[in-house]
């Protein structure tokens, strides 16, 4: 896990942006229109998903090796 | 992870009403990180918008915000601009507001270089009324104004603010956000009239007729078709098919801006000190 | 400033407008109040105003709305035509609730009409030309000193009451040379604009009454992020779907000039004190109207004339007054019939009312006036 | 004491300007003076008509009712304009341009535009010449009072010419 | 089309334009008038006729007012701010006599106001909005049904009197969808386009009055060389100074509808034969009004009801003959209070009359005004 | 003697009112040997133009006639021709009519290619209200409302109209009449929206403001500043001085106009035979 | 015979287009039947109610006053638009989206959505999924007629779906 | 002479652009605002003043010689 991915679940309306131009399938869209994490280990924290949502949503920090 | 950008909204208005996947928040933060960038003053910028679901990012955004009949947003603008030339003024509006009934403000602002720096939104349709064709639907696409497909030919309102006497004119889309917030930053640059085209999806009114209802989609469409000027110049013209269009900075010019040159007038007039 | 000199009602107007401390203006020009913008441009700048000359009447009225919200007293100045274009924006400026003033130097319409020649014609436009409920404030002046004073008053009304105002004049007055002295600087009162009384962090709100039911919004560029819209909004200033707010809002944006309505309402009467006839006029009207009640006395006709400088609110009371006294009210005004209509309504059968009406491009002529005196007296039209 | 002129004319002869001077002289000199005017109904070249009520009381009804003096410089201004006329007033007249002068017992005929381009040299004066033969006709203003309105309202360049141009107007004025 | 179907108000409205004859729509989408752009583009075309989507609501205005010079029956559709932008080619349309609908879909202002929520906030506006002198023709039907019988009266009017028809409805009729059987196309009677009566060479003047004080001009492309004007002017239709012409011309542009007042005044009474109280509503509130005097009657109060389906002109023949007939009269609207004034004007105080005002953005219910038939009938409000 | 243009005249309103020396009537005459070189049938010729001056010439002229409101000719003419395509339909209309009030129909018009044949009388002023500034008023020259001389930037109608759109772009002067005519004829020619503007003088409201009031000279200056295309487009910058201006036809491109363009969709719909 | 329902839900759940259809299967059918909605206040995302009254006599006041039954698709609309509701009538809730169901006599909660989502495969069908509930429930209009009104309005390559998700509508209503 | 030269004269507004444009000064405005011919020998039936006239006053016809 090398991100640290947040979710601001009020703000997501699950248009599924951050999971169309995620590069490592990382994200998914749950049954009632949520945003969801699926595959955290393999987020790259690209940043794509945060830089897209429309909604400001979903906030991706690269971890901070303590 | 609380990102710098948000203290430039109205945190008790969020979430924002806009659909799931409208690409109106992309650009209403491009725009915000203009902002930022460009380091203005949060009590001395006023965001100044139009009516249309677009023209609602001004109520979502920290500053002083107005939000003004449709298509009038300019006019207004350029009254906060010349009563008080220390505010900065940025002005949202949709392509219906700018371009249909705002088009006769649109081309009038850029005549007169008033400094302002204006950003439209262009979903290619009028959003918040359902869907109906605006000036800069594609031809032959579907509205329901247009349910044999649009016969009107649209406008290309970077060519229109130009020849008009904007000094900034600029596009790019809500694929590109890191692109779109540079060249509202550029806009901001500007002492003059600075034109943003923003090409962003609106899922509801435009894809869900034309075939393209899924948001993710209509910006794949932008990444695929977007070609940065410089890149756009040297294309053959067997190449720029009609979906292909360019994006980036299309000019930029500095020219006295309204304010300024006014400044002469009291000058002349004996009316500076007063 | 104080010595007598020749000038014009539409110049008078330019200098209240200045006196009562306008300093933006923004017009498109349009026959017979075209000397107003060009005063303004040649006058604003000599006093650090600005004068912008805008692409049409929509726009016009959108460029003082803004210059309004940014601090500057504005006006804008048109005729027919330009104010049946901004009636979007003038309820604009009734539902934000911003101060600024709309000159309509009338002339003969309806569309373009005769563009030079005086009329009266837009009475009833001026309380009902835009869309919805709202209230209206209207003054129209009888003389080129009034043209100056009720300029200061339409702005002092605007910025008083957050709402926009018409300054009615027609093109009688609007035209019209006379000896004029204005007061002193020091002689005009001004209201001047509003201010928050307290500040973001008290939890101001751009939109909550004061004790007069008028807002204290701050200007832009002052610190306090406010929004405005023409939406139905509550004190916060955003917009809200709400029933309870909506009908509150519609009643105080009433309510607010309601209260306020024998002050704001300015009658004046002559030879009224044994009248047992009444000339109901206003504007450049009501001078021949003068002439026409002064004639009839020497004729021994007991009448008086009720002269209307507040057109709106309409003077429900003084006109109600004057009904339970007289036998007969004509009114005289320069249109087809139109404020006749807010006398019957306020009369409500407590006497006979009669119309003057002339609509033919000139003015009245005393006599004209004159025989509908007489008539009135002879109990109604043969 | 009220006396009311109507000056008339054609669209560029400036009868209105004189009107307007008129007027100020007469406020310069502490009257009550109202002055007004009608277009006509076209933009251009339209006949044009301008009136001053001149009086030590305040005017209401603002036009004049039977003018004391008509000024007409052109014949469609005479034929059209005189006709109210006070039967004891008089009618002035541009001798040139208003060739058929209407049967009236009172008129004075001057060649006020014939003058102008004579003496002046330009017929844009001609409205000025006719002020300062107006001026002499009516005796309702100073002829000081009306070089000093004149004065301030042309342009500072043209001044001489104008003043010479009143002049001309009256000293135009045949004996009475 | 004969057949009984769920049909929307705004729907029937554009079935009843284009069974009256009408193959031209001009227009720029605002809710709660969308449908009937929305309709007519996809029907206009199946007929032959056009659609056009203009840049603004003026240049909609604008394009209708062309082609009904060239000789298509045409329609306009908008809401409230669409409806003041229209304004001044309202006026043109009045005065150089060209026949077209201006339909408003009301809601709630002013200004921007609530864009989804019902009012009749327009009423007074539809008479008086534009400037000048003109009469002005406004329907408004209270039902699907009758959207589409006032779609085909207001084009009929539009053409027999060569004028603007304001065919006002509400958001409540506009959006509302109930069961409704059309006529068939052959029981639908049309007003024809005027047509000249004589040759150029016999003399043919385009704005000579016919005896119904209409005149019959040629549509553009006939021939005729026909001049229109928004200036006055005479019949040859060219502009004259003329303080004779100004005077014919205002007042026939009025007398050409008053003479038909009480043929194209429609009115409908309830409950009226016993009545000591009358409740006067129109369009969607009648609806409502109608449950609340039935609910009184059942409770035992005389109480009639009269719908104006014709606003304007006014029915004051109508209403003077109830107010010499009943105790009271309660008017029931949908805003701040605006069609009473006219009421209180005609009833000229022969008997009270009330008012029962909502204006909170959502529609009356029936116990409101029955709430008001109460009061009334106890004497006033406490 | 008798010409025949004279039968497009009205003769019974002729001399027509605009002052000695006004432009407006060269133009006129212009406009209508353009209709006779073109042989349009003079009953199905209609003529639109709006508030002004300029605007009034659709009164001298023998055809169906229509004088619109201030800016608003583009749209009512829209309806004649969508109408009744059978009609030509051509529009009159000055600088401020068609670019002040009237700039959004104006553009939009392009937009859409209505087949109409639009004359912009340019002579730089408000004319007909007595000489304020109108959007082509050159900047720093005198105007009523702008005393001490315009500081807004003036619009080129001919720049701006190529980019909103339309489909034949040209220009010239009342000095250079047979061009201007060959110019109108260009325009009536093309199937589309057609524009020309014409420069022309106002003596009175312009020429007298600006040190220029004899209209022989304000020809002259036409004369002595225009430049033929194909030689501008040889000039060197620096001879490009503020006066000089190209005349010529700037852009001809045969697209689609509207009105068969909705046949189109009127056929689709299955209404052709309505 | 007067009944009254209440269709509540979000934006785009298609509450008002499940009305339409079934005052258009009344309709059919011969009654009298009026569908009214109203938006809220904001263009997108709001709360969106739309009303059907059923009746064999005229209809006049447009809008419920007491509904007999209300449908409620989110949490939202659910304690909103209940309030009013007849204490004899029928509140039907989606079960996932309106967790916590108020409380209230009558109540039937079917997972909606869910059935949509899971049976037909799209959300989409949510609301025809609660109109073939509704007609069980109301008893109001036959099956075979919402059936027809069904097709009638849907794009034609989706009747099928449309038919199977009245059907498991139907049949999830639990019995009575 | 060359030319015949016809005036309407109730349409002459003595503007003067005829005058100005005339290459051999034939023409001349009266003292009262009208064209006059004071040389009409001199024209060459160039047609410069009809041409430019903007109130079709003047009007220059080659002379058919008989
Ligand atoms: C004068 C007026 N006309 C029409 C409308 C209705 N209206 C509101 S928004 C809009 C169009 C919005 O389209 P656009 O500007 O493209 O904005 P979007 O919603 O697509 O962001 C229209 C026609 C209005 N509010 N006011
Ligand atoms: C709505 C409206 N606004 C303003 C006017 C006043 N007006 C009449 S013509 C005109 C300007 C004319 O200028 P232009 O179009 O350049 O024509 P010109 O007179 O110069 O030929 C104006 C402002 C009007 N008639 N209507
Ligand atoms: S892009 Fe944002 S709103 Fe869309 S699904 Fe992802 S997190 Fe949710
Ligand atoms: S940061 Fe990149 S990899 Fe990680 S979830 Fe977001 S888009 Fe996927
Ligand atoms: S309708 Fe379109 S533009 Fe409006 S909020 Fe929805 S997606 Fe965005
Ligand atoms: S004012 Fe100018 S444009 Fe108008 S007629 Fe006179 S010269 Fe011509
Ligand atoms: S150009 Fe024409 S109007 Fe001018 S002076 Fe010559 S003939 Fe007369
Ligand atoms: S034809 Fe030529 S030479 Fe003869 S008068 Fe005219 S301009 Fe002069
Ligand atoms: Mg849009
Ligand atoms: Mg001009």
């Amino acid at each position: 896990m090398n991100s640290e991915i947040t979710i601001k679940l009020p703000r997501c309306k699950g248009c599924g942006i951050c999971v169309a131009f995620c590069p490592k399938q990382v994200l998914a869209v749950d049954e009632l229109g949520k945003v969801m994490v699926v595959n955290a280990d393999a987020c790259i924290a690209c940043g794509q998903c945060e830089l897209r949502c429309p909604d400001y949503a979903i906030f991706v920090d690269k971890k901070v090796k303590a | 992870m609380e990102r710098s950008f948000e203290k430039y909204f109205r945190q008790n208005r969020l979430p924002h009403l806009w659909c799931p996947g409208c690409g109106n928040g992309i650009v209403m933060k491009a725009i915000v990180q203009a902002i930022e960038k460009k380091g203005l003053d949060q009590d001395k910028t006023v965001i100044v918008s139009g009516i249309g679901c677009s023209s609602r990012a001004s109520g979502y955004m920290d500053f002083d915000t107005l939000h003004t009949a449709h298509g009038r947003a300019i006019p207004f603008a350029t009254g906060i601009k010349l009563a008080n030339p220390e505010l900065n003024v940025i002005v949202i509006t949709g392509d219906g507001d700018c371009t249909a009934i705002g088009g006769n403000h649109f081309i009038h602002g850029c005549r007169r270089n008033v400094d302002l720096t204006v950003v439209l939104f262009n979903n290619s349709i009028y959003g918040m009324t359902g869907g109906q064709a605006s000036p800069m639907t594609p031809t032959h696409k579907k509205a329901t104004t247009a349910p044999y497909g649009a016969i009107d030919r649209n406008f290309d309102a970077c060519r229109l603010a130009e020849a008009a006497g904007a000094t900034y004119v600029a596009r790019s889309t809500a694929f590109h956000v890191q692109h779109l917030t540079d060249m509202i930053a550029g806009g901001i640059d500007n002492k003059g009239f600075s034109f943003i085209e923003a090409i962003c999806q609106c899922p509801t009114s435009f894809g869900r007729k034309n075939k393209m209802a899924d948001p993710a989609k209509m910006m794949m469409w932008m990444r695929d078709n977007a070609v940065m000027k410089a890149a756009w110049d040297k294309l053959p013209d067997d190449k720029k098919t009609e979906e292909k269009f360019p994006i980036g900075l299309f000019y930029n010019e500095s020219e006295t801006d309204y304010a300024t040159a006014y400044n002469e007038v009291i000058q002349i007039a004996g009316g500076a000190d007063k | 400033m104080s010595k007598a000199r020749l000038m014009q009602g539409n110049e008078a107007c330019v200098e209240g407008a200045l006196a009562a401390g306008v300093r933006f203006f923004g017009g498109y020009p349009i026959t017979p109040s075209t000397e107003i913008a060009e005063g303004m441009a040649k006058l604003l700048p000599t006093v650090g105003g600005k004068f912008v000359q805008m692409e049409d009447e929509i726009a016009s009225m959108g460029v003082v709305l803004g210059a309004s919200l940014a601090g500057k007293k504005a006006v804008t100045a048109s005729s027919g035509p330009g104010i049946s274009l901004k009636q979007e924006l003038i309820g604009y400026a009734a539902a934000a609730e911003i101060p600024v003033v709309i000159v309509n130097v009338q002339r003969v319409g309806p569309s373009t009409g005769q563009p030079t020649a005086p009329s009266q014609g837009d009475v009833m436009q001026a309380r009902w030309g835009t869309h919805g409920d709202h209230p209206m404030i209207a003054l129209s002046p009888w003389s080129v000193r009034e043209a100056f004073d009720t300029a200061v008053m339409a702005v002092n009304y605007s910025e008083r009451f957050r709402t926009p105002v018409i300054l009615l004049m027609d093109e009688i007055v609007g035209h019209l040379r006379e000896k004029v002295e204005l007061p002193e600087a020091s002689a005009i009162e001004i209201y001047p604009r509003r201010k928050p009384t307290c500040s973001r962090a008290e939890g101001y709100q751009p939109f909550t009454p004061d004790k007069d039911l008028v807002p204290n919004t701050a200007n832009f560029g002052e610190g306090y992020h406010i929004h405005v819209t023409g939406l139905i909004h509550d004190d916060t200033g955003f917009p809200i779907g709400s029933p309870k707010i909506t009908r509150e809002v519609t009643k105080r944006l009433h309510e607010k000039i309601d209260i306020a309505r024998d002050e704001i309402t300015h009658v004046e009467e002559y030879f009224m004190d044994d009248a047992e006839y009444a000339v109901v006029a206003f504007g450049g009207t009501a001078r021949t109207a003068y002439e026409a009640v002064a004639n009839a006395r020497k004729k021994g006709i007991k009448v008086g004339m009720v002269r209307l400088i507040t057109i709106w609110p309409f003077a429900d009371k003084a006109i109600k007054k004057i009904a339970e006294k007289v036998k007969g009210i004509l009114v005289a005004e320069l249109n087809y019939g139109q404020l006749v209509g807010e006398v019957e309504r306020v009369v409500a059968g407590k006497c006979p009312v009669e119309l003057c009406a002339k609509y033919d491009m000139t003015i009245f002529e005393p006599a004209e006036i004159e025989a509908g005196i007489d008539e009135l007296v002879a109990g109604g039209k043969a | 004491m009220r006396k009311q002129l109507r000056l008339s004319g054609s669209g560029g002869q400036g009868v209105i300007t004189a009107a307007i001077i008129f007027a100020e002289a007469a406020v310069a000199e502490g009257k009550e003076a109202v002055q007004s005017q009608s277009y006509g109904p076209e933009a251009r070249g339209g006949a044009s008509k301008s009136e001053v009520i001149i009086d030590d009381q305040p005017i209401y009804h603002p036009h004049v009712e039977v003018p004391d003096l008509v000024l007409a410089m052109t014949q469609k201004a005479a034929d059209k304009y005189y006709a109210d006329l006070n039967p004891e007033g008089v009618l002035v007249l541009d001798t040139d341009l208003v060739p058929e002068p209407p049967k009236f017992k009172n008129v004075i005929r001057i060649p006020i535009t014939k003058l102008a381009v004579e003496e002046i040299g330009k017929s844009l004066f001609a409205n000025i010449v006719a002020l300062g033969a107006l001026v002499r006709i009516t005796g309702l203003v100073d002829f000081e009072s009306i070089k000093k309105a004149v004065a301030n309202r042309v342009p500072p360049h043209t001044v001489e010419q104008n003043m010479k141009a009143l002049q001309v107007g009256w000293d135009a004025v045949p004996e009475q």
